[in-house]
């Protein structure tokens, strides 16, 4: 939490608004197929963990693909407001 | 052309649009529901796609091969919604002067699309057990959605 | 199974007689007649067949496709007679329970049935000339059926 | 033809009636689609060799496989009575 405010102080911590959509297992987890949300995480990264910590999904972050408007993305990146962001389970097409 | 299909797929009109008359070689693909996986019986399953997404990545995958085999043409079409034994769940056709690029671009792009598309598959096991395949995980079975636990393939 | 056809080559029912619920890929190939072959213009072609000895050895090779690659099925069909651009010479559908197989079957029966099966191919060229394809050689072309002359492919 | 009739009299030359059929090519050349034999051809490949040099076949014994009564054999063989004989020039299918 101490980290967490000096981050916060240091890069002028921001609050994003975002639409989460699930699919699958997660969609399961969760209940939902979407959910909007206002954020303070710093990334894709600190976006999953905390979902993931406070609905109970049982994949890890290395388990999962991101994706942030229809594009995969890296989990380094920021969020922007209204980005619409989906967690992408191991497939199995075919 | 890639495209998801909630209803059964007519490989008919899909293997028309490919005809070109440099073609000297057809290879088509079809994945069919097993009447069993892993070796549990599967009685019925269900497939779920980010389709957005989904049709952006297969239109790359189908590029790739294009320019990877220099194939004359390529579709494939994948199935969403309730599956049952039997029934074609993806389907996959390419067309070349000779055999050799068409095989291999044929079996590129079905592994790309098995590996890359956010597709998921729900399979319902005789005795109504179901589970998300390759979602559950042995160390955390108490975390999955059904008993059901087995390895990635 | 395998046989001759001297009409166009229906493949729906040759895919239903491969139904089995263990299937999970099907891998059909088609080989259909180009409208060029080594830089020419082909317009139309005359497969002939010494159907007797040809139907035994394509079995061998259906049976030897199915010993190495653990396979649920196979079956090919093979024209002979006059074809034009744009048909179907021959069709080879295999059934697995994986992909993998199934490829690798499908491959080994068409690469076989082309070296091994006594079939052979007339081509009749724009402007008339007509060749036995893989007969005719550059140093006795004198002696060939027309003056088409080109290397083995 | 000394030697032939040398060899003759050396292993009791035999007369033998046999059926060639021919196939594209050599059909072409020969102008017929089969003809019956008496031959005192001591293998497949004399009896090829000889034909050859009669209708004057432009394949060579080496670009050809050889059939006895559907199925592939030697060209060592030796002519049996009454034998289906087929010359199987290079072959082209699919």
């Amino acid at each position: 939490m101490e980290i967490a405010v000096n981050k916060g102080a240091e890069k002028d911590m921001v609050t994003v608004n975002v639409t989460v959509r699930y699919f699958a297992i997660l969609r399961d987890q969760r209940g939902a197929a979407s959910e909007q949300l206002s954020t303070e995480a710093a990334s894709l990264s600190e976006l999953y963990d905390s979902l993931a910590t406070t609905h109970g999904f049982s994949l890890k972050q290395d388990q999962l693909r991101v994706a942030v408007n229809d594009s995969f993305v890296d989990w380094r990146e920021q969020l922007s407001e209204g980005a619409q962001v989906v967690f992408i389970p191991p497939v199995a097409g075919g | 052309m890639f495209k998801f299909a909630a209803e059964k797929i007519e490989i008919e009109p899909l293997k028309k649009s490919l005809e070109d008359d440099r073609a000297g070689a057809v290879v088509c693909f079809e994945g069919i529901v097993r009447n069993h996986n892993e070796g549990k019986a599967v009685v019925a399953l269900e497939y779920e796609a980010y389709e957005t997404l989904g049709v952006t990545e297969a239109e790359k995958i189908l590029a790739e091969a294009s320019t990877n085999f220099g194939i004359l043409n390529a579709v494939c079409v994948h199935r969403v919604g309730e599956l049952k034994v039997g029934d074609m769940a993806v389907f996959v056709a390419v067309c070349s002067a000779h055999r050799h690029e068409a095989y291999q671009a044929s079996r590129y792009i079905i592994d790309e699309i098995k590996t890359r598309l956010p597709i998921w598959k729900k399979e319902t096991y005789a005795g109504g057990s179901s589970s998300w395949v390759n979602c559950q995980h042995l160390n955390n079975a108490a975390a999955c959605h059904s008993e059901a636990s087995h390895g990635h393939k």
